[in-house]
């Protein structure tokens, strides 16, 4: 291959350019650094950190995490030191990292969003928040807001007010009619919505009889919930205008594929991260060859075309 | 990795040698192995195994591992030359300072962390004995082994191999002159805890090396962590061994 | 053990008496019969039969199946040839099963479930119907009716009038408040609901970028469900009065008991019968070991003890 | 089943001799099994595979099987004195009465129900002719066993062995004497498509085995169906194998 021949990569997202549409998802990726180990984290499209909140939460007791067939759940519940540490301890350490550095951003209350993405509006190295309306592992809030059109509405017009640069919004699959919630939040000023967030599980230990997670019901994640997402985001993008960013169990290449298929401007790698924490550079590759292989010049030819 | 021997030890234990392709990093007695399970139907996630030795001059390491799921079933089937991909070291270490008379304490197959331990001990002429429970004989894991670095007293809850009981009710606790200054231990969580009010009794220094579930291993999930007197803090990378004081309900 | 030490498996769901919690989910054991050399069908506590609809269906176009990872899709579309069939060719087959032989009723009017339904009601060995208002693969109807509370306790209660025996309200999983449905149900006249059915998700051949079904979108049924509908089922116990019947993902007698300490009477097995014909009554006897080894006399002690 | 044999023919395909504990029921040409497959992460469902030949006296059956994907992949590295979960035999057969100059055509891997049916159709002293096609030599196979019931023709796509082209092109089918009164057939469905056409060209009995995609292979979930005039049938029971004339589209 000459590199003239290489396919462009490149997507777009509201204001963002990414240099390839492979981004890693929320809470499964830290802040980024801890991968830089095991490969460039500069070469991906876009990293979402961790879910900030307000103020420093330390989120659900132990256990929190049960493994199922193909999947996990979780139930971390944003556990997080909070917008302010992380402006003067995170921001300081990863605003350097040459790639999309997003931040995730939770609350109880559509002030303490507010006052999150108020924050994060100043920080000139973070070019978008993605909105965690989808939450399932806290009590008050989170999934609440993204489980109803108008309270999905309220917050995603009040951040639009105070924030000024690319807002995506993230979605939970935990409803009845995802195209309608996304359409609800693109009329409320969404550049972007991200789906899905985490499908609410449980599981029991039958010799003990008890939940395998403190908090009883949790997120569920992994290849498990890939049709349902894949499904959604079909959904959602023949519902929108906006780009739709696709994850919920991509493993691979050929995962990630089928959501751009799908419809999803770009994706997101989430629990895969965990199995191989190697994996995203290894989907980009995938990507790029599997354009090589089916002739396209650039991936954006691909997105939708189911 | 490549696989060098998969050693049964009998119906429950295995010991597994492997050697990377690349040579080994600097490995602290402590750390532990995410470990990939393939072609397992429900085994999904990488499963946390410690090192259990080290051996820079063969580039080797040992996994010493009980059968307990399907993960680790899977694992035991594995055979000489075949290849397991582990994302390693990983978590903090047993301190090796400062002590001068210590007490390993391993509950089954909790001593799989304690024979690097041992060895770097004994090399630095600490004084080194090594208590090992289980439920019967076929618990008690490489005694011989921990041999090489000093004492190994037993117990048994069936009493088919040293004293009768669990590992705390061994008569090295009764007698008047307990002389260690410190004890590292692995093993159930319940074992643990005991030693850590002897210790604390004692008040001597004592270092447990928990096994929460853990999914990612390297800080990035925040699934296992632990409370401590400072929050929720990451057994993969805080841990897996803490300083029992630092740990809530514990002291 | 002695006989006198066997626990009692017995359970009840309306006026219902099942002689184990098992029962066989709709669409995944035919009429039973093809099970037949397999185990001695009789054995099970209930067999719900495939999906009747008013007249004869075609169901959908091939390819109906996709494999998922620790799942399936499919998209059958409710093939059957109609009620009057079932009553001429199939009932006098079947009838004398010595067990609970339950019809799964399914319609795209309210219209066309009542006239089932009463055909039914006039069955003397069919002492149970469960109302399908959930089925993912059909346009009109089915899932539809399902997904909204009004629909719902409109169809349930149309049945009710018709209907004087054992009425199983099977619920649709893809739904934002699965208790508030269940609810709905309950107040309409239902005498147990059953969930649950599939997921709505999707599939798609990256090489030939089409869907792998040719309804795009399919059921997703299988392990990979299983915490999602466990979640349902316990919200739906703590929800409503009547007995709750869970299914979803079961493929042994660990998963079937979660369900029952997660608070259903009874469980259904389903896509598990295609990767072992003869597991129902190794389930049935997994139960049975549990409940000795738990030291219960009885069935309904586990039933939602976490 | 224990397996007695598993040898591989080439990278792409293998063959697999089977034994039952009990006796073999009877089994019918053109028959299959749903085969378990273990220790496979992303494989569920059981998959299908033709009987590619039945051994009374030994108890034995074979299955001859093409490297897909993850399912026959597993299956390819089964050792000897491994077991293997079936549900066998599944299906209608192929119809042995009636013929008596009979073309068997086999697209690579299906070739796999022919043998059987070659067998037994010689038996009962009906000619038979076995029409094998494929890429390149490596997809040609087991030519030697048809070889036992009546001529083998063979063509590929780069003339490697045979007739250069699809089997479709073999001069056979341009003789001005065109000697069979019946083709059998098993292959991809373009292939059974184009045979169809010229049996209804020469108006002479042509029987296909399809291979729809298959949950339960029993009948119950209604998965397999194939569109006919009679509506949808599941190819699982009232198939795999269909006169061409049933199918709606084919004709
Ligand atoms: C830091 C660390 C070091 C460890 N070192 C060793 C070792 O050297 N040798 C050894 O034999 N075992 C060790 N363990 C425990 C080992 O990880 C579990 O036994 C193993 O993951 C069980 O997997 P499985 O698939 O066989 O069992 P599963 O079927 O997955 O689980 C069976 C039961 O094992 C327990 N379990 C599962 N995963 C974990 C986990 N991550 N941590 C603790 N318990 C778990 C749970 O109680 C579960 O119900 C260690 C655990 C940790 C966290
Ligand atoms: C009645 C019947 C008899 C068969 N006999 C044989 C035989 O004797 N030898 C042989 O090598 N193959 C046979 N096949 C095809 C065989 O079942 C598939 O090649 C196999 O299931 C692929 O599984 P996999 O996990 O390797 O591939 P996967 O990764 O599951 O699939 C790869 C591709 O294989 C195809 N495939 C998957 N499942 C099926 C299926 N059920 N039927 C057809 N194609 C499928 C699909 O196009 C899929 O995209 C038969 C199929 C049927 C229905
Ligand atoms: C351990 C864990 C923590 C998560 N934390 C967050 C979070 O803080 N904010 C958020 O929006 N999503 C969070 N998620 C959801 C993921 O970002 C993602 O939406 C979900 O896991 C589905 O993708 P996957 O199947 O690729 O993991 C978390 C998921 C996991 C597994
Ligand atoms: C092939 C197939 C056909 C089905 N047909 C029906 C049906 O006719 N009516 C119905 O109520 N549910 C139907 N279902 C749903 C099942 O009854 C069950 O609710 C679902 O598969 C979840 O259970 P499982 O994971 O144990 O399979 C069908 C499922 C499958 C896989
Ligand atoms: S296991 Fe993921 S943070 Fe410790
Ligand atoms: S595969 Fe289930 S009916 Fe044919």
């Amino acid at each position: 291959m000459e590199l003239k021949n290489m396919p462009d990569l490149c997507v777009k997202i509201g204001g963002l350019v990414l240099k390839n549409p492979v981004m890693t998802a929320s809470g499964t990726f830290g802040y980024g650094e801890e991968f830089a180990d095991f490969f460039d984290i500069s070469t991906l499209g876009g990293i979402i950190v961790k879910g900030t909140t307000g103020s420093k939460r330390e989120g659900n007791a132990y256990p929190r995490m049960a493994e199922t067939p193909s999947g996990m759940l979780n139930a971390v519940g944003l556990q997080n030191k909070g917008v302010d540490n992380f402006i003067s301890d995170i921001y300081p350490r990863i605003k350097d990292i040459n790639t999309n550095m997003i931040v995730n951003v939770s609350g109880s209350t559509i002030d303490e969003y507010i006052m999150v993405a108020s924050k994060l509006n100043e920080l000139d190295k973070i070019p978008a928040i993605e909105l965690n309306i989808s939450c399932p592992n806290v009590k008050e809030g989170g999934m609440a807001f993204g489980t109803s059109c108008p309270s999905a509405i309220a917050v995603t017009e009040a951040i639009r007010k105070v924030y000024h640069k690319t807002l995506i919004v993230k979605l939970s699959p935990n409803v009845t009619n995802i195209a309608e919630m996304a359409k609800a939040v693109e009329g409320a000023g969404a550049d972007s919505v991200s789906l899905i967030n985490t499908l609410l599980g449980m599981a029991i230990d039958i010799e003990r009889q008890k939940p395998l997670l403190s908090t009883i019901t949790g997120g569920l994640s992994g290849p498990a919930v890939k049709p349902v997402a894949l499904r959604m985001v079909w959904q959602v993008a023949k519902a929108v205008k906006i780009p739709v960013i696709g994850l919920g169990g991509i493993m691979n290449a050929a995962d990630a594929i089928e959501f751009m298929l799908a419809g999803a401007t770009a994706i997101q790698v989430g629990t895969a991260n965990f199995i191989d924490p190697a994996v995203c550079p290894k989907i980009i590759d995938g990507i790029n060859d599997y354009l090589i292989r089916h002739r396209n010049n650039n991936v954006n030819e691909i997105i939708g075309k189911i | 990795m490549k696989v060098v021997s998969n050693k049964n030890l009998n119906t429950k234990y295995f010991l597994l040698t492997l050697q990377p392709p690349d040579n080994m990093p600097v490995i602290l007695p402590g750390q532990f192995a995410q470990v990939e399970i393939k072609d397992a139907k429900n085994t999904f996630l990488r499963r946390p195994l410690s090192v259990h030795d080290v051996d820079y001059k063969n580039n080797t390491i040992k996994l010493l591992v009980q059968i307990i799921g399907e993960g680790t079933k899977k694992l035991s089937e594995i055979k000489e030359g075949d290849s397991l991909n582990l994302v390693y070291p990983l978590g903090n270490s047993f301190s090796t300072s400062g002590a001068d008379n210590v007490l390993l304490v391993g509950g089954g197959c909790g001593i799989a962390p304690l024979l690097y331990l041992a060895r770097l001990l004994f090399e630095k002429n600490i004084k080194v004995t090594t208590l090992i429970g289980g439920s019967s004989e076929s618990d008690i894991l490489e005694a011989d082994e921990y041999r090489k670095y000093g004492d190994v007293l037993i117990t048994t809850l069936d009493a088919s191999i040293g004293e009768k009981g669990l590992v705390t009710q061994h008569s090295v606790f009764n007698s008047d002159k307990f002389p260690y200054t410190a004890i590292y231990t692995c093993g159930p969580e319940p074992m643990m805890k005991a030693l850590a009010r002897i210790a604390k009794e004692m008040n001597i220094r004592c270092e447990v090396s928990l096994e929460n579930m853990m999914a990612c291993g390297i800080g990035a999930c925040l699934c296992c962590v632990v409370d401590t007197n400072e929050g929720n803090k990451c057994t993969c990378t805080k841990g897996p061994v803490f300083n029992y004081k630092e740990l809530k309900g514990w002291s």
